[in-house]
Parts: C-alpha cells; structure tokens; sequence
C-alpha cells in the first residue's frame, strides 16, 4: 500500500510533523496534486518556507529543492534564488505569521515588484508551532495564548493588502475547497509574475482547542461554514457578512500566463 | 540524599502527564518542601510521547533535575521500556495497565486507572490524577489533602469536579482492584 | 486528474464521528526522548472505510496525511493504517458515510 | 535616593512556578507595566504571563509584528515612563541588536530577557544552549557596555530580573536577563518575600539629560509629556541631545562616557559567588544552568577529596576581569564548562576572560 | 526680524538642514501651521521619526518632545510610547523610504491596529539622504544612483496600501498644494486612530538633478502639473492617469473625532 | 581543484578609484554575478558601482526593501548558484546578524563588505571607525566561525574582496570585507592585472552537503535546480539536510564541524604581514586604515632610532592567536591602536586576543 | 489662520525666475570641517520683495525656511535674510510677481 | 617626501572641488604615478562646505591623506582662512579672487577662474577646471596632455567641450590676467 503523491514526496521521511487533522497536511496533499495535474517536473520547482508549523509543509517532504530559512524571510531568500535563476519555478509555502507578521514587509515588497513567485500562506489565524499565539490574522474577540481576554485587534484581510501592494494574482480559498483551491493553484503555477494565494487551514491543536472547536472535524465544519465565495457574498448585509471569509480570486490575471 | 524523593512521569501527549507532575509539585510545596520539576516540552497538547519529572525534598536542591527516579509513574509501554531500566534500588514502578505490560516483577504496581476513569467518569482523561493519587496514598511523598488543594488551584471549569473525583477513587485504588 | 464528483459542499456535511476523535501519531519535531512515532496511536479510534463509497474522492483530497487511495480494482477507497493518525476528517466528510471511527 | 521599598506584587510565601513564569512575576514586582514582544521558544512563557498578568493590573501588553518592533516599542515606551520588557531567545536576540544599541547610545532603561537555545540559527529550538552571551555584549555595532545576569534557579529568575529592572533604571543601560530553556523550563520553588527594593529613574529639571561631569554619575532621565521638550537621538549628540555628527570629539566624549559610567561602577555591578575557594587547587567557574551541575560535580568530588573550587558568575557583564584575575593566582587551572564553544571555538576550557 | 512659526522651534537651533528649497522645509512649516491653527500645546505633543532628510523635519527643529530613532523602526517606537502614555498626541513624521522600504511593515501592522498615531509621510520618491538611490515610491522609468538604466519596479500606491492595511484615514497631498495640506493635517490631528498623510515634498538635489528638474521651481512647477485631486481624476482616462498623482481622502474618518 | 584562472574584468592598467568601487571591480573580478543590498553611508559607492557594472554585464543587482532582505536574497542566490554580495554599514550589519548566522549554519558562501562608521547607533556616519570587528565575529547567537579581511588601500579591497570570494567558495562561509570609511572614501591608484586567480564552489553528486568526514574538508555544494532534490535548513540537520532537532549528537557533532572547518585550516587563511620585527623592543599590532597611519609612525619612529616593529593583520578572523602569541614572546609591549575602544571597553590599548 | 485667497492654482502658476537659482546656505549634517553655514551664501542670488505683493501668502507658505512673514503695518511680505537659502521658490510662486530673484 | 607632492582643494558644494581633485588623481594616475585622495563626503551636490585631497607619488604612498599641502588651491574666503595657515614651507596657494580677499601675500598666486569662466564661456560652473589648469600650468605636477585626458574620461554630455574650453583658458590664465 502506498500513500497518494508518494512520488513527489522525499523518501525516507516518515509520516507528516502535523497533528492529527491539521489543515497544513491536506494543503501538503493538494499541492503535490496541483502540480501532478500540470505535469510540472519536480526538478524545476524551488520550494522555499520561513519557520513554522506551515514552513514544515514542502521542506522535507517534497521531493525537490527546498529551502527552509529563517522566521519571516522566505519571501526574500526566494527573491533571490528567483532573480538569479529565472529557470527554476519558486514556490513559497509558509505561516501566516510567518508571511504577514515578521514577514509583511517582503510580502508586500515582492508583489510590488512583481516577482514571479507563486506564494502560498498557510493561514491558520494563530501561531501553531510556538502554542498559540495571536497571530495579525486572528479574528477579532478571540482566545489565544497572548490575548487571554480576547484578540483587541483587527485581522489583516491578507488578499486585500497583497492587491494593494501590487500583487496580480490574489485569491483566497480553504482546504475545505479542495478543488477550487486546486484550480488556483494551477493558475498561479502556470501565472507569471507576482501571485499569493491565501489558503485557510485550520489548527486544531492551538486555534481549535482555544476556541471550542476541539476536534479536527469539528473545526473544518467551522471552516466549511464560514467560507463562502466571492459571487455569493455579494447577496448578503453587512453582519452577515462580517461572519464570513470571503474566497475567491482577486487581481489582474489576464494575459500573463505562460 | 535520603530526604530527596525523584519521581518520573511519562506517556504520550493528551494524557495530562506534565499535569500529574504540576500537581505533585504544587502539593509538595504547600507542604513546605523543596520542589523542582521539569517536563517534556511543547508535545503536552500535541498527541506525541511525554515525560515529567519532581525532585521533592527537604532542604534546597542543588541539581534540579532527575538523576536516579525512586519512583516512575508510566502510562505508555514505551515509556515504560525507556524508563523501568533506570530506577533506584527499592523504587517502585507505577503502571497503568490498559497501556502496559510489564516485562519485570520486583517493585511493580498495577493501577488500572483508565479503565477506573472509563468505568467510574466516563472519562478518561483522568486517568492520570487517578494515578498520581495512588502514588500518593501507597507513598505518603505529599499528603492526601496536599494533592487535593493542588488540584482545587490548578484545574478549573468542569475538569475540576472530575479530577476530585478521580483523586478520590486513586487514593482508593487497591479496593477497586479487589472489586473487579 | 479528474475528479468524480464536484466540490465539496459547504453546508452541514459534517456528522459527528461516532467516536471522540483521538490524537494519534505524530513526529512532532519537538518530541524529546526520541520516542517512536507509534506510540501515541496504541489507544486511540481508526477510521475504516466500508462499501457504500461512491467514489467522489473527497476524503482522498481531505485527508491531511495522504493515506487515502482509490483502488484500481475495486474503486473503492483504501486507507494506509501505517500513516493514518486517525484524524476523523475522512469519516466525518464522507457524504456516503462510507468512513467510520472505531474503537481499535 | 531613588530607591524605595515597595509591596511584592503577589502575597509573600511559597510558589511553584517555571523560571520563565518567575521572569514575569520579577517583572511585575519590579513595576514594570510594559511588555512589548514576540513570541518565541522556549521564552514564550514569560510573555504568556505578562499578557495576563498586566491585563490584571492595568499595565500594558502589545505583540509586536517581530523582534525589531518589539524592542522599538519598548524602547519608546521606557521614554514614555514606563519600566518596560521584552523577552526573546536567539534568533530574535539577533533581530533586536541594531536597536539595542540604540538603546545603549540613548540611554534607555529597558530589560531584555534572553532565554538562549541552542544555535546557531533555527538550530534547535527546545534544547538548552549559551550560544548568546558574546552575542549580548557584542552584537550591534559601535563600543557599547550592557548590563547581564545570569540566573541558575527560578529563585534568581525572578530575583535576577528585579535586579536588573534596578541597573537598568539605574545606570540608564539596556540589562539583559541571561536565562537558558533548562532554567526557563524548570519549574521550582518560589520564594516570594514582602517587600522589594526597587529604583526608579532619577529625574531632575533642567539639568542636561545626556551628559555629566563626573563619569560615574548618571544623567538624569525626564520622560514624554513632561514638558521637557526631550530630543532623543541616535545620533551623536551633546548633553542636551542636539545632533553633532560632524565633531569627532563630541563623539568621543559620549562614548567614553557611556563606557565609563558602566566600568566605573563595576563594584556596584559585578556579583560573583564563591565555595570551597580557600584550598582549592582547581577551580570551576561558571555561570547560569551549567552552575547548578557543576556545583553538583564540584560537591562530590570534594567528597572524594578533592581540593576543588567553585565560582559562579551572577552577572555576566560587564566581566568580572578583576576577580577572575586573582583567583587564577592562587590556582593551578580554572575549568570553564560551558553550553558553546568558547571564545576560540574549539570548545571552552580554557579561560579566555573578554 | 523672526522667521514664521518661531514660537514653535526650538530656540538655537540655526536654519534647516535642507538643501535650499527641499520641499520638505515646505512641510515642515505647514505641520507647525496646523498645529497652530488648532491651537495645540506643544507639550502635548510627541514627534518620532526616522532616519533621513525627512526624519530631521521635527527633531531638532520642534519645540516639542521628539524621538529621532533607527532607520525605518519610528512606528514601532511611537506605538510604545502611544500605547503607555495615551494623553500623548503622537506624530510620526519620515521619509517614504523610511516609512515604506524598511519600516513598511510597522506601516501596515500599525494601521492594522488602528493605533492612534499621526503619519506624515514625506515622500520625494526617492533616497534624499543617502545619495539619490532608488525609493519604493519612485515612479517606474526614473533615473536614480542605483537604477541607472530607469527603475525597472513598479511604485506603491501608499494610501491604497494603508487603506488596505487598516488605515481609517488616509491622504495625500503635494506640498504644493499647502491650503488643501493643512487641512488634512488638521484632521488627522484631531483624529482618534491611525492617520496617515502622503506627502509629495519634491526633493531638488537627489530626484530632480537626475530628472532633468534641476532647480527648486522648476521641480515644484513638476509637482503642480502632476497632482489633481480625485474628483478631478475622476473624468480623464487611464493614459492621463498614468501621468497624474491623485490627492485627496481615503478611509472612513467620520465618527472618530475628538 | 576548483581554483581557476580567469581574465580580469577590466583591462589591465593603473587606475584612480575610491575603495568601494575598487570593491565592486574587485567582485566582479572574482566571478560575482549576484548583488542584493540597500543603500548606506559610507558603502553606498559599492552599490551605485555594482549597479552601473552589472547592468552592463549582465548580473543580477537588486535593491531590496532592507538589509534583513538583502542578505537573505544574497544566500537564495548563492544556493541558486551565484557568487553573490552585499555592502553595508554598522546599522545594517546589525540587522543582517540573524541571517549571517543562518548562513554559517548552512555553510552559504556570500560575501558581506562592511564600510565601519563610527556608532553606536546611527552614531556618526560619514566618520571613520571600526567598531565592527567584534559585531562581525559574534553578532549572530550560537556558535560559528566567519572568516574577515581587513583592506587597508584601494588596492587591497580590490584584491581583497577577490580574496574573499575566494574565502567563502572555498569554505563555504559567509566572509566580510571589513573596510572602514577612510577606506571606502580613498581614491588611490589601483593596479589591475591581467588574471585573476579565483576558486568556484565544488560539486559533487551525491555526496552528502553537510557533512564530512574529516572536519578539514568541505563538503561540497550543489546548486538548486540540478536536481539534487536539496534540502537547506536553518535547523539543526543531517548530512543531507535533514532536521534534526532533537537529538543533541548531531548537534555538537553539526557546530563542532562547522567551527573546525575554519580553525583547523587556519594556516591557509590567516594572513598578516611584519615589518621590522626582528629586533623590535615593543610592537605595534594593527589592522585595517588605522595600520597606514601607524606604519607611517613607526617607520618615523624608526628614523629616530627606535626599536619599534609593526605587524598587521591582513585577515581579522580568525584571530592569528598563535602568531600574536609568538610575536608577544619577544617584545616589552605590544601596542594595538584601534578606531574603537578594544575589548575592555576603555581603550584598544592591551592585547587582548580573543 | 485665515488665508486671503484660495489654494494655490495647479496649472502653469511658475514663471521662470529671471536668474539661474543658486544652492545656498545649508547647515547640512553631512558637512565636514564645521565651516559655518553663511559660507555657501556668498556668491548667490537673492530675493527680494516690491511693492505689488496681493497678500495671498502663498509665499508664506512654501517658503521652505519660514523666513516669509506678512509684516502687521504694511500688509506686505518680509523676507528675513538670515535664514533665506537663495531657493527661487517664492519668486516663482508669486501670482503676482511680486518678488523677484537679483544677484548679489 | 621630496618626490611626494600634497594638494587641498576648498570651497563650497556646487564649485567642482570634487571634481577638481578627481581629475587631478585621474591625470596623475595617467603618467604612472602613485595617487591618493579623499574628499569631503556627500556635499558635494548640496551647497555645502567641500573639501579634497590629492596626494601624488612616484612611489608607493605610505599614508594616503595630505599631511601638510604643498599646495592649496581655495573657491571660498572660508576655505582660504582655515587652510591657508597649513602650508608647506614654499608652497603655493592659489585662490579664485572671486571669493576671497587673502590677507597673506607669500606664495599667492590670484586666478580670476569664476570671473574667466563667466566671461568666456558664460558658464561659471567651470571655474573649477579653469583654477586647476592654471594650478597644472603653473607647478607642471602633472602634464596639461594628462589633464585633458582626465577630463575626456571624466565628463560626460555637453560639460565635456565646455571644460575643454577652461582647461584651455587656465592653461594660459597668465595672459589672461594681462588682458584685463
Ligand atoms: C526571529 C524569530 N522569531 C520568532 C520565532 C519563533 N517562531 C517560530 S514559528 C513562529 C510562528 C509561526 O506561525 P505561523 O507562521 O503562522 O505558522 P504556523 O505554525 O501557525 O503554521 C514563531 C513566532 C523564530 N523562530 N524566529
Ligand atoms: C539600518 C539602516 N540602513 C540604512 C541606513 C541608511 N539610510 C539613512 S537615511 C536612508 C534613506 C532615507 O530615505 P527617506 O526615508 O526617503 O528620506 P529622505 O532622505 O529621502 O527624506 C537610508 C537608506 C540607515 N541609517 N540605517
Ligand atoms: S499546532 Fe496546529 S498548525 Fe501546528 S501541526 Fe498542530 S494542528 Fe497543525
Ligand atoms: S469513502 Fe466517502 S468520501 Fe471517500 S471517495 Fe468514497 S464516498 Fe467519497
Ligand atoms: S482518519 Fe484522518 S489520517 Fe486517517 S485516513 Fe482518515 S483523514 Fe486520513
Ligand atoms: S537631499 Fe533632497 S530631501 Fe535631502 S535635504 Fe536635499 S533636497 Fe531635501
Ligand atoms: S509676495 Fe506674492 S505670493 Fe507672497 S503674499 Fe504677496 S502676492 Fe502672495
Ligand atoms: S528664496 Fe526660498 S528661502 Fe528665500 S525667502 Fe524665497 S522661498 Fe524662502
Ligand atoms: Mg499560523
Ligand atoms: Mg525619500
């Protein structure tokens, strides 16, 4: 018996780092199939994370380059490997604390320039990896390790910022939508320029087990819930809305893909 | 070192073992003891193997840690394997006995407590507080009431009912044996 | 690749699984001691697939530990117990109920 | 006099508590009433609890976006009146020097606690290490002096950090609190007493906030919205705070003295504690969680004995030179176990005193 | 004789330190103006900034509290002493390399979390300091010491990017356009949350001798033609935009004020 | 071998350059197709140089957002082949600490040219100093090596950085350039040859690229995209990159190795340069801009008739310990003048090798 | 602060100044040799106010050194010459043309 | 020291100071001696007080700053007072009369470069090059072939033939001086 993509996975490495029913795994999953649906080479793709539980999800598990650097710099190390060797597809895969906290000012910088990375965040709305911290994407109201009374803070609406910024390609989907996350997937990988897909991908451990939402599938219920896409939400008011994640795409994808 | 007492905990993530050994070491200290501990860190919410230990004693300690435990307290075989090898001569071998079977005799003690926690609460993440408190009423190493005001201050919610009651039943525990 | 059926639905999908569902194996990289990845899973639930799949391949693309396959043979789905760690995700999406959590 | 006795800020008695958990109780009773950080293992329970403990007390707690905010916010927020912290390990050590230093050029009173793991880099993240106490003193860039301690027990974390609320407050100087995840982690009888002596800035109208004659003498501290019109700068400036990049001497002067006031006031600083020293042939010296087995090794060889010593750094900079220099007079060798390599690298058993 | 706004400068301080007609001495009098106008004490009044040309705009010059920090890090020193002193008003005043290059970050985080802070920003797209080197705001094409061939990136549209970040009032306008300024300045004074102002402070030495505007008024006659207030912008097509500086407001400022 | 001799980039002659473009010519010279930096006063000439050149040979130059970023595009370029720098100063030296240590972890040749200002902090930065040293060897946490050369003329940073580049291919290492202002701002003629001697990163399939047996031997380094499937990590990892991050063997077996590999080939890096030594009665050990000055004064010294010698350090890191230790036999005194204030903080005027 | 006339119009308002606009007097910290600040002044032009000012104070507001003050008697500008740096900006802004740019 | 010649150039930003010394270095450097110099730094474009160096060689040039000039070259009454009291024993300053008034005779020489460059070239901005030629003219440190090869290779766009034209007018500004 074999696993699924068990031949876009490095052998020799044992089961995934995650816990039982974590988000992180099944976008590892959808991934792997993406760029199996394209016939892309493994041998042309760089996989490049910051430091997190997120960060763990390319490096070691796929069986490519992969380059797992320091906390928040994925985005620039990328800039580089990508600038120097246009040849090699770049694909960043990290946290949302990693990418939008102590990373947001490459995030932003890459779209702005516009480099051709296809840069994939993890948003798990907490800090897995150090016990649940707030993370600037957390909703407001809710528990986290730092914010016993409640998150005082607005989320960054991360889709909305990287368009913002500049970057071209910007959508938004939850594990939970695995085929429509999958097609965007394979947009950005056959997309050139700057492209950022924000994935929802629930934590169970840290964000679940704070927020009454202890069981991995009582979480993706929650996530299944909360998503809605982007055609659909027009219909709703205000407070309905502010209830919901929004998916969908965003950006101006035309006539830049290969 | 005969008025030091080191106790071992271990088993995997999810069974309350670095709670076992916060409690005994928040018990040790109302009583006036010196106390250290130390545990595994980061997996104790996170499903993967555990351990926790307490040095307990009279006067300040000097090294902190766990040299030669005088009692281990296991949930898991594997901890079991790891930890039964390095135990101090005349310690004893707490073991739940839904996870464990155990490949030595001498100084053995068989607690069922899962299956007490299944069977009494339905619950069986008490299984732990089950345990630590059959070490305490077989070992005297904090009193009886020590540990129940260890866990009035340290649980909260809806555990805490749970957990007196498991102390309860752990500081009971060779009469459950007998009733099965 | 193509997929049997479409898109999940966001609608009430999830059923409660018969069974609390346990934490299971896990390589955590903060694991000291070394222990063995086994160990958490000696007493917890595992999920079982039946034969009402449908095949639409939902728990295949769900599963966080890619341990879901779908035979040539049968087309039904196969679960590879040795990376399973016994999440819950793949019965509690299953709109067959194909997936069941049992007690091991 | 700028010290006074106050109420511990938990009843007096006896806690159980983790060293990271006695940082912020230290913290606390010390009147620190902001914390500005990130979170990082294996420190992140320091910053746990001062989110909820200043919650409880009306003090003000902020995560930061990272570590270079994190110390920023503090800094500001010591300039706004407040005892402030942060805490961090290794790598966020690392994200804060360029503003340490700016810290060290302003004269800035804030704590950094610094809980090391073992480096370099990621390295590894839950495990013990004193890969950063060359990084503490030397890390950003200029001639700078800092203040450390270096606590081995739970005790000392909490005692240790009061302690360096007070240096800092008092000598004007970032103070590290040079803790390791063996310490951060252990958990350990708490004694909490009812009093504690703290200091508090010394303020003083008018008189220059950045200079004074005398070089053992620190400046007074006037805070934001006192009507002081306060300029604060890391540029090389004068007593009252105006820029002068252009005169090398105006340079010269403040750095000198930005030294000295440290130096100067080493016997008021450098803690040290010795055993077994009289007699001793050999002597351990060392500092932090290595201290506790040393000692422990050092005890049973003396019962076997041997003429062994032992000395322990409670604070680790600025270096007791002078102390070490004599004890290695009277000894054959000085053993220097340590979490790094040492100074040269290849491993730290000799004593190379920096 | 006195220079105008003398009661709000710091007394023995000679003149500024710009280059003859730098559009940031412009601002400098404009923020005095307005703090003026709304008859503000100085002493309540704190003013952080960065490093470079625009970063010595308050320090030494105002009469007030100032706080000259680390390169691109001033946000992150205001947000500390905002957060412990509230009664402060605190002013952040930098440049647009300071601000957006290396302090980008702090940009969005503090306007995520609608700290009450006031951020001038004193954008002459370019690197003044340092010698003329390439600004994320330097448009696409410009000359530069360190684009010598035409700044091949894209600029950041700043007021979009704060707006998207969380910023609830947002502007933008050109020193050349001092009446419309102020009054900007004004609001923002009296504005409880994240405030932030663009403002266009031509620079003559660095970005107008490389660009062909090589005197004071003729790089100021530049920024005149270039800036239109939006409803303006509204009528002209995408070309005329292109060559255009939008100004005006952006965000939600109403209900927020003092 | 991996060493090479390649036609120098500019045609051979005497030319009238400042030393951060003698810098760039000096990289480009050396094989570097790759510059990732952010602008600083006194090194930003190097930048605008390895713009305008580089453009014009068809490298990559980027300037990044910060020199946290611009460091850690230099080491995702270095991985992806390229022989790559950066420039900077004091301030953005400080905020490169991090990643520098991520480079030695991962054994990431690049090359960090640092023109010292005077600090701390922004300090004064158009004035010479060279408080960096220290920064250089020990601002990132844990324990690692670097190596440093420390040009005094036009003429040495360009064959410096040459030398440099050569350093880091061959141990994959990050290694500075630390030049100071004086340095950087100097016009002098330089001398171009007509060959430069340069040394490219070893390949080798399938053998493992963290690893090695004999700790003198580096092992080699593949490049992305040539389908090596390679893992990189900051973590603490395996010859193949693995994490390993619970185990503390491969730790200290990983941090020994990467201190060895530098201090057990010391003999083919340390480089210093002597004059008058053999009967000096008191000596003079200096480095960098300060040795030109100090020559000229021994050298009058000398025509006085005293017995004053002069020994530079060509390379700062590692420190020559062994050879200063040889030199201190012979004289009364060793004298270090220094653009800081030394190790003990109150001026460079002992020996203090650490 | 009340302002006689509306904002400063965006179209061609700038007439070429009558000299070429010198760089004047600067206290820039860049500076070495601590030269004082009058020197760059010496071979420069100046501005200086006539009679036809309309008191718009528009001048006033962009002079970039505040050294344009509306005096209190006259209703005229006053340029106070010990912080003027020569820029040509006033000159040019002026709707009136009420300040030229002379030599020295 | 005989074969070592030092030069200071002083003025305001805006004057060439820069540019002068760069060409001075450039020309030396052309006739295969050793050159080194500095300058003032990041002035030169901002109206600034400005200073630069040269130091020119027939060997290798142990300390690279001007220690005491031999020649002074000053735009400004400023530059003029501070540097004027540093010069070596029979060493020459040259001034632009344009700007300073010198209250020492000895070792004077008086080039009208800003009053030359405005009347012949209407363009005084290359005052500079007029002073410095005269200087090359004058002391012959480097040849007036070399000088104009540094600027070939230094000025770019329509600068170039304009400093062509003052290198010309400096070389002969002794005539000039008749002239008027
Ligand atoms: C400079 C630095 N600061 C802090 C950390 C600690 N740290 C590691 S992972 C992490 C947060 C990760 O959160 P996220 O990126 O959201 O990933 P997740 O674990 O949630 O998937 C932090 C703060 C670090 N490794 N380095
Ligand atoms: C950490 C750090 N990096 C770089 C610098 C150098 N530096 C000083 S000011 C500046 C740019 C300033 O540009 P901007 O903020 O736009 O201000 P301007 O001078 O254009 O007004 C730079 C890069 C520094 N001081 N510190
Ligand atoms: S802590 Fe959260 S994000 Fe990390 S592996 Fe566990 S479930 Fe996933
Ligand atoms: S088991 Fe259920 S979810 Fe999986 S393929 Fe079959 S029907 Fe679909
Ligand atoms: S229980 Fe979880 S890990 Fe196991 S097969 Fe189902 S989804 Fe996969
Ligand atoms: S360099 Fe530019 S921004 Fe700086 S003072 Fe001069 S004109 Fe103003
Ligand atoms: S001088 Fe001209 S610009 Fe100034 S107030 Fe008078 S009319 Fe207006
Ligand atoms: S020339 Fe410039 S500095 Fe002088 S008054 Fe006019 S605007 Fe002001
Ligand atoms: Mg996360
Ligand atoms: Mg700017």
């Amino acid at each position: 018996m074999v696993r699924a993509m068990e031949q876009y996975l490095r052998s020799g490495i044992p089961s995934t780092p995650f816990c039982p029913g974590c988000g992180h795994g099944i976008l590892l999953g959808l991934v792997l199939r993406s760029i199996h649906a394209l016939g892309i080479d493994m041998r042309e793709m760089l996989f490049v994370s910051g430091i997190g539980c997120a960060a763990w999800i390319p490096s070691p598990h796929f069986n490519a380059d992969t380059l797992h650097t320091t906390h928040g710099r994925a985005i620039a190390f990328a800039t580089g490997a990508k600038l120097y060797n246009p040849k090699l597809r770049v694909m960043v895969i990290s946290g949302d604390g990693d990418l939008s906290s102590i990373g947001g000012n490459h995030l932003i910088h890459a779209a702005r320039r516009d480099i051709d990375l296809k840069v994939i965040c993890a948003n798990n709305m907490i800090y897995g990896m150090t016990g649940g911290q707030v993370a600037p994407t957390t909703p407001q109201g809710f528990t986290t390790s730092t914010t016993p009374l409640g998150n005082p803070e607005r989320p960054f609406d991360l889709c909305k910022l990287v368009e913002a910024a500049g970057g071209r390609y910007v959508a938004r989907y939850s594990v939970t939508q695995p085929l429509a996350l999958m097609e965007s997937i394979k947009k950005s990988l056959s997309f050139k320029g700057f492209s950022f897909i924000e994935v929802l991908s629930p934590c169970v451990t840290q964000f679940g087990s704070k927020n009454l939402l202890e069981s991995a599938p009582k979480i993706m219920e929650w996530a299944m819930e909360k998503c809605i896409p982007r055609e659909e939400a027009e219909g709703l008011s205000r407070e309905e809305l502010e209830e919901k994640i929004i998916t969908g795409e965003w950006g101006d994808v035309e006539d830049s893909t290969d | 070192m005969s008025k030091t007492v080191q106790i071992r905990f271990g088993g995997f993530g999810g069974q309350g073992i670095v709670l076992a050994g916060l409690l005994l070491g928040r018990a040790a200290t109302f009583e006036g003891k010196f106390v250290a501990g130390s545990n595994s860190y980061g997996v104790a919410a996170r499903g993967a193997a555990c351990r926790s230990e307490v040095v307990i004693s009279e006067d300040p300690i000097d090294f902190p840690q766990v040299t030669i435990p005088d009692i281990v307290v296991v949930m898991s075989q594997r901890a079991y394997d790891l930890f039964s090898r390095q135990v101090a001569k005349g310690g004893l071998i707490f073991y739940d006995s839904q996870f464990i079977v155990p490949r030595r005799r001498r100084g053995m003690v068989e607690v069922p407590a899962t299956e007490m926690a299944l069977r009494n609460v339905e619950e069986k993440r008490v299984a732990n507080v089950i345990l630590l408190a059959a070490v305490v009423a077989q070992t005297g190493i904090v009193s009886q009431g020590a540990l129940l005001r260890a866990i009035d201050e340290s649980v909260k919610g809806k555990f805490l009912e749970l957990n007196r009651k498991a102390a309860a039943l752990g500081f009971h525990w060779k009469e459950e044996i007998h009733e099965r | 690749m193509i997929f049997k059926t479409c898109e999940l639905e966001r609608k009430k999908r999830v059923r409660n699984p018969s069974l609390p569902v346990e934490q299971r194996r896990r390589s955590f990289d903060l694991v000291e001691e070394g222990f063995p990845e086994k160990e958490a899973v000696s007493e917890a639930s595992r999920c079982l697939a039946t034969l009402s799949c449908q095949s639409c391949d939902i728990c295949t693309l769900l599963c966080p530990d890619l341990c879901i396959t779908r035979s040539d043979v049968t087309g039904q789905v196969e679960i590879d117990y040795d990376y399973c760690k016994g999440c819950g995700i793949c019965a509690a999406v299953c709109p067959k109920k194909a997936i069941e959590m049992v007690q091991e | 006099m700028a010290w006074k006795r106050i109420k511990a800020s938990l009843p007096p008695g006896r806690y159980y508590l983790s060293g990271n958990e006695a940082v912020a109780e230290g913290a606390i009773a010390a009147g620190c009433r902001f914390y500005g950080g990130y979170p990082i293992t294996p420190s992140s329970e320091t910053m746990e609890r001062m989110a909820h403990r200043l919650g409880q007390i009306g003090g003000i707690f902020v995560q930061m976006e990272d570590e270079l905010s994190s110390i920023a916010a503090v800094i500001g927020a010591s300039w706004a009146g407040a005892k402030a912290m942060t805490a961090t390990s290794g790598p966020g050590l690392s994200l804060m020097m360029e503003n340490i230093g700016y810290a060290t050029f302003t004269e800035t009173p804030c704590i950094i606690v610094d809980i090391q793991r073992a480096g370099p880099a990621t390295g590894q993240a839950t495990r013990v290490g004193s890969g950063d106490i060359m990084q503490a003193k030397w890390g950003s860039h200029g001639d700078y002096q800092i203040i450390a301690v270096s606590p081995w027990s739970v005790q000392e974390m909490y005692d240790g950090t009061i302690r360096a609320f007070n240096f800092a407050e008092r000598y004007r100087v970032p103070t590290f609190v040079l803790g390791d995840e063996a310490v951060g982690h252990l958990r350990e009888t708490l004694e909490i007493k009812p009093w504690v002596r703290v200091f508090d800035r010394k303020k003083s109208r008018g008189r220059p906030p950045f200079d004074s004659k005398n070089p053992r003498q620190i400046p007074p501290m006037p805070t934001f919205g006192e009507g002081e019109t306060l300029l604060v700068t890391g540029s090389t400036h004068d007593g009252h705070g105006i820029r002068r990049t252009d005169d090398p001497k105006v340079h010269s002067r403040l750095v000198r003295r930005l030294n000295d006031k440290i130096l100067l006031n080493q016997q008021h600083i450098v803690d040290t504690e010795e055993f077994f020293i009289e007699d001793s042939v050999l002597t351990v010296l060392c500092y932090g969680f290595t201290a506790r087995s040393a000692l422990t090794a050092v005890k049973e060889l003396r019962e076997e004995g041997h003429r062994v010593g032992f000395m322990r750094l409670k604070t680790l900079w600025p270096f007791p030179h002078e102390r070490v220099a004599q004890l290695s007079q009277g000894v054959e060798k000085i053993f220097v176990p340590e979490m790094n390599r040492g100074p040269g690298g290849r491993g730290g058993h000799e004593i190379q005193p920096v």
